[in-house]
């Protein structure tokens, strides 16, 4: 048993913590440390920037510009990353369909697509999800029909993170429909945003803020080139892609600096001549936090320090639901913090209120999604207790 | 003891939901949000004609002369359509301020236009630094020959961009007054903006602004209608929660997944049955909070125990009401998060969970068990 | 609506609270409050007392000793006797097979039970669950054969409270094995415990003591004149009688009396030269049970109010799930101010630790069944979503 | 980075374990624990010759000379199987006090018998009215021509009827010091009793009791040895926690209800599943707390963040476990009561939730984030 980091995973720490806390602008930092969105032009040239420095796919093959670390080392970065209030590579390039493709994609399709999806040149979605599926993700309803060398796409998508600046979407349709079970006969294309027949509209969030999209497909055309490997078999492609995205799925790093500006968020708050951080209420709650957070790192530290790969460490899945239940604690917080003035969340810049308390609602109620979203908390349990507990 | 309401209540219920239900759809708010003066004009005329806006002044103030009963019948029936319209800031606060502290002729001013729904006035209390307090901080009101002058900045205001007339905090030496305050003058300066529960509020500074102080000196009109502030608030907060709960029921019931409705899942459903347990356990709070009103003087502990309560019960509910809808509860578009967003607000309005757990620790030794039958 | 009480219903609780704290024998509440059991002498004394007055079966019918009062009178009549430390008359006497044998029993058994068991000359006690039942009450085994003019009664019953003090069992018993719903086929019968073959196994349970039992049948004979109504219909007596268990089932007054007692045993904590009700987390913890049980109280208050008799008030089935987390958590509390002298539960007469150290952990061991008994709190949980909410 | 045993270390815990199986079951620790001594002397006398009793100690002072980790794999041993035996009391407490603070002679004099299993320290340290913490507040030390002379009470002291050798904090002036105190003299005064987790406990009284100075004037040993003593009741609860969760899991799939396991409820299920977690969480911290130990001095703050979280898990915990198995679960005749009754003792020992709370509270400023990777 060791704790402490060997010598070259300390000197991986700090060569990491100079790179993202004196390499990436200052700017983009403090919009991410206050609860800010990026624009598209933004996370663009900062996704670039660590593509530049073999910072942005670490964990994809060595041929397409992975690095050979460690899962310890991979966690470092990220955490660094996080930590640092960098923001970190678009999710859907280089843990969901940069992945896929490497592994199963044509040579063809590695050639043309890896490059710019490290790179953020194309920008992607995720068709997965639709109106009537909800958990069910095998559901889906969404056709492609074979034409010639083309399949052509019918059908609708929904809650599609940022479609709006999608230049390619990747989507799980149905290309089987008489398969005996529902998850064969599942294919998955990829496809140009900018295809006749795709339209994009979005949908606004509780907290004001457009997100989530859905995507509608009327006979779309898309060449069969673009089905990544077998017809039917995207179900396995599509389980293969969500066990990757539960690896990064508990952003510990993050809701690790959130805590620590909520901390000075409540130095800063006076209450009755003393500040809130002085509350025995607030402190232990705050006290209390950072003891779950740790106990959580600690849970995530286990499974990549002794995680074979490719093989799932039991602890994993507790990541999913420990880590949103955390991130969603520590928003709640935060308004709690902001107190009579957390109504004031579209304040505009003459507002006297401070920039913390105008975000502190519409974070919180944002984040009422971790617990939804990529596979809901709900069902995590029954994971949990279906292939751990064997119930 | 009874806690049903009587024929003219049931009767004042059924017109004001009647009225809110031909009204338009909690998920539109964020529209009227959007533009000043942030509520619906003419739901806010209807109510003016119905007697709502005057209900709880004195007759003789241009108002009905109902009590904390029926303004609690309004609120929570404000509640359950989440209706945009500031009620709770123009007549459960600014309102009820005038008809404590003012003189008689600024209630039958004041309350008499916003009784027939001409004027809407509000409290500007909050500063930009404070936490929930009776005490105005950096607000200074200063006397000279011509009168009395504000300064400093209140902020969030409710509707303070639209309101017709203000009623504003300041200090004066070491104590809290209160003062009229007209917002069309040159020293004040307002800036309006949407809340996230789609209300509005604004930024209103004060510089050297003309005042006109509100009737005497009666620093407890804020203590006192604090608390009645705190009983229309959870009142509102409860026709909110019976809606969430109600949503979340028809939900489950209607929502298929993995082939089944949703209620088939017993996770979901015992987590439904706690939600049904926090709403009555609000309900009882709020219940008791108008009632206690209704009987006696305002009492600030009894409306730190009901808000306690509203507080869980709403942080709960509305938390649960998101998650038990999935993703379509993330959505603007439908009604359920519109609800967990104003609980939110309404938490922390008139001091939050952590404040009125203070206030209640602070009583501990003064009694052996709380008592409630008397 | 009304909040205070007529001036009616206030002189009662003050004639209430008056007799309990003048007319009980101070030692029997000074054990009550110190969280002792009472002897079996003890409970027969008092319960006598009590009905000497008029005070021990207030809700019988006004023939065999019932009093004319409302619903609310009854609340007060039990909240007053709890907050004064005077322990209630016992269940199983008068709010189960008392009510059970005036209304379906019939003349004879009336004349020769009720009296009685309003008394305490007999002691009841309860058959119904079953080693493999659980809460599934239903599936009970039990059989009764009919055999002249006795049944024979062969099987087991367990978690039978006070078994060991009991003069006569009512049971559930199975006499009809070909019912076509399990429901079907039950009879209640009333036992003599002195009856040969039957015999009695004490349980001990986690804090020690000894308060259930396994009761055995073997082979005994009962004479079927104490048959309860009708052969086959004992699930609905059943049903009847656990419609009023659940009345009586939020005792709000004892957990307000216990928590009040737990604020004086805070306020005699030291802790780092101040006392635990002066540290901020004890003294909103104890703020927010007093608040807990006042909503819970007044939610009770709206079901006696407002109650027409026999016609369930929807919230009551609040009552038992709440009800019993409040008592939890006050028994929780007070295992927190013993600290790290709570582990000494069996320390003797001269030990120097405050009594009520010493039970503190028994009980917050022994009250962990209150969400188990009578119906745990997930059958609590699915009644309430079935039947309110309709799911 | 590693939070593997290494293959000795698998070898120890294989080695107890099969020891421990063999011994008897939890559901007969009240037998053992109604009578003096209060530990199974037989499964003592074993363990001794496994050597564990000396496991932590310096060989030259008659011990083994492992660390912290091999004292958590026995401690968790122990908790899995809730054994019968004052290994915490006497090994990782008085036995560490002893090794930290004692002169030569002492430690090889008390850990040689301690570790041959022939004589068994504790600490007699908790006052009848005292809190947590380091200090001794009214068992007061004086000093005469004759030696040092030992007054006052100390109540519960862990197996303080039948311990052969006391370590006592008392007072001395406004220090606290430790000191040795033969029991068998007149001056001493002790009354056993079980304890509600099926250990036992004394009342202990002083009379101007001939007492020995342990060592110098170490007051540090206490601190040092309470992180110690926090991290193997970590690792003890830890091993209660595993078998409370698999036996409710195991109860889960082979109790039938309503003609079908348990199991088919989701809302026990989804409990199953949190219940886990709780483990999971409570795992890392112990073996943190551990690890931390054995690679750096003794930090006060870490044992103080391992045990808030073992005590929050194992409250979790051991009260999930009894309402799983319903009534069963109350029974002193089945095992899991026995593991929530060991679960409440350790999270009332060494500082509570409230009191490691605290503890972290005073800590906030000194850090922005908790960092662990160094």
């Amino acid at each position: 048993m060791k704790l402490q980091l060997s010598s070259d995973d300390a000197a991986f720490q700090q060569r990491m913590r100079t790179f993202f806390t004196t390499e990436v602008p200052q700017e983009i930092r403090d919009l991410i440390a206050a609860g800010r969105h990026l624009s598209r032009d933004q996370s663009v040239a900062t996704q670039r920037l660590l593509n530049a420095h073999d910072l942005a796919v670490p964990h994809w093959p060595a041929e397409w510009g992975g690095q050979d670390w460690s899962p310890l080392q991979r966690h470092i970065w990220q955490q660094e990353m996080q930590l640092a209030d960098v923001p970190p590579p678009l999710a859907f390039n280089i843990n969901m369909v940069g992945p896929v493709i490497a592994q199963f994609g044509s040579q063809q399709q590695k050639e043309r697509f890896l490059p710019p999806t490290a790179n953020l040149d194309i920008w992607w979605c995720q068709g997965f999800s639709e109106p009537d599926a909800g958990s069910d993700l095998a559901s889906l309803r969404t056709t492609a029909i074979r034409d010639g060398e083309d399949y052509v796409v019918t059908g609708q998508k929904t809650w599609t993170t940022l479609a709006q600046h999608a230049d390619w979407i990747f989507v799980l349709v149905r290309t089987d429909p008489d398969a005996p079970k529902k998850q064969q006969g599942i294919s998955f294309l990829l496809i140009d945003m900018a295809t006749p027949g795709v339209s994009v509209r979005p949908i606004e969030l509780i907290d004001g803020g457009h997100e989530v999209n859905e995507v509608f497909f009327d006979q779309v055309r898309v060449p069969a080139a673009n089905l990544v490997g077998q017809e039917n078999r995207g179900w396995d492609y599509a389980k293969f892609l969500l066990g990757n995205e539960r690896v990064g799925v508990a952003p510990t790093g993050q809701t690790k600096a959130l805590l620590a500006r909520a901390k000075s968020y409540a130095a800063d708050s006076l209450a009755d001549g003393t500040t809130l951080l002085d509350d025995p209420l607030v402190a232990t709650r705050i006290a209390a936090l950072e003891n779950d957070l740790l106990a959580l790192e600690l849970t995530q530290l286990r499974v990549v320090a002794n995680s074979e790969e490719g093989k799932p460490h039991p602890a994993s899945s507790v990541m999913k639901l420990r880590g949103t239940e955390l991130q969603q604690e520590v928003t709640e917080l935060v308004v709690d913090l902001a107190g009579p003035q957390s109504v004031a969340s579209f304040a505009g810049d003459d507002s006297e209120l401070p920039e913390w308390v105008k975000v502190a609602t519409p974070t919180y109620l944002n984040y009422r999604k971790a617990s939804i979203y990529g596979g809901s908390n709900e069902v995590q349990r029954t994971i949990i207790a279906t292939s751990i507990l064997g119930l | 003891m009874d806690f049903e309401l009587d024929a003219e209540q049931i009767a004042l219920r059924d017109a004001v939901r009647g009225l809110l239900t031909k009204g338009s759809a909690p998920e539109s708010r964020s529209e009227v949000a959007s533009t000043e003066p942030g509520w619906d004009t003419g739901l806010w005329k209807q109510l003016a004609e119905m007697g709502v806006l005057g209900l709880p002044f004195a007759e003789s103030d241009g108002g009905m002369g109902a009590g904390p009963i029926e303004v609690m019948i309004v609120t929570q029936e404000l509640g359950r359509a989440l209706a945009p319209v500031p009620f709770i800031a123009a007549v459960a606060v600014a309102g009820q301020l005038v008809a404590h502290a003012g003189s008689t002729e600024q209630r039958a001013d004041i309350l008499g236009r916003l009784s027939e729904g001409t004027a809407v006035p509000v409290f500007a209390h909050v500063e930009p630094r404070s936490r929930w307090s009776g005490e105005a901080y950096s607000v200074l009101a200063e006397q000279d020959d011509d009168g009395w002058r504000i300064s400093g900045t209140k902020e969030p205001v409710p509707y303070g961009a639209a309101a017709d007339i203000l009623v504003v905090s300041a200090r004066v030496d070491a104590a809290t007054r209160l003062f009229l305050v007209d917002p069309e003058q040159s020293g004040v300066q307002r800036t309006g903006y949407r809340n996230h529960d789609s209300t509005r509020s604004a930024r209103v500074a004060f510089s050297a602004a003309v005042a006109t102080p509100l009737g005497g000196v009666d620093a407890a009109a804020i203590a006192d209608v604090s608390v009645r502030a705190q009983a229309a608030l959870c009142a509102e907060a409860l026709g909110a929660m019976e809606r969430a709960v109600d949503m979340s029921v028809d939900y489950l019931k209607t929502r298929k997944q993995f082939g089944v409705p949703l209620a088939a899942f017993q996770a979901l459903t015992h987590r439904a049955a706690d939600m049904y347990v926090s709403l009555e356990l609000a309900r009882s709070m709020a219940l008791y909070a108008s009632m206690a009103l209704a009987e006696g003087p305002a009492d600030p502990v009894i409306a730190a125990r009901a808000k306690l309560q509203i507080g869980r019960s709403a942080r709960h509910i509305g938390q649960e009401a998101i998650q038990l809808h999935g993703g379509i509860g993330m959505t603007a578009e439908y009604a359920v998060g519109h609800y967990a967003s104003r609980l939110v607000a309404i938490e922390h309005s008139f001091g939050d969970t952590r404040h009125q757990l203070g206030v209640l620790a602070a009583t501990l030794t003064d009694h052996d068990v709380v008592d409630v039958l008397h």
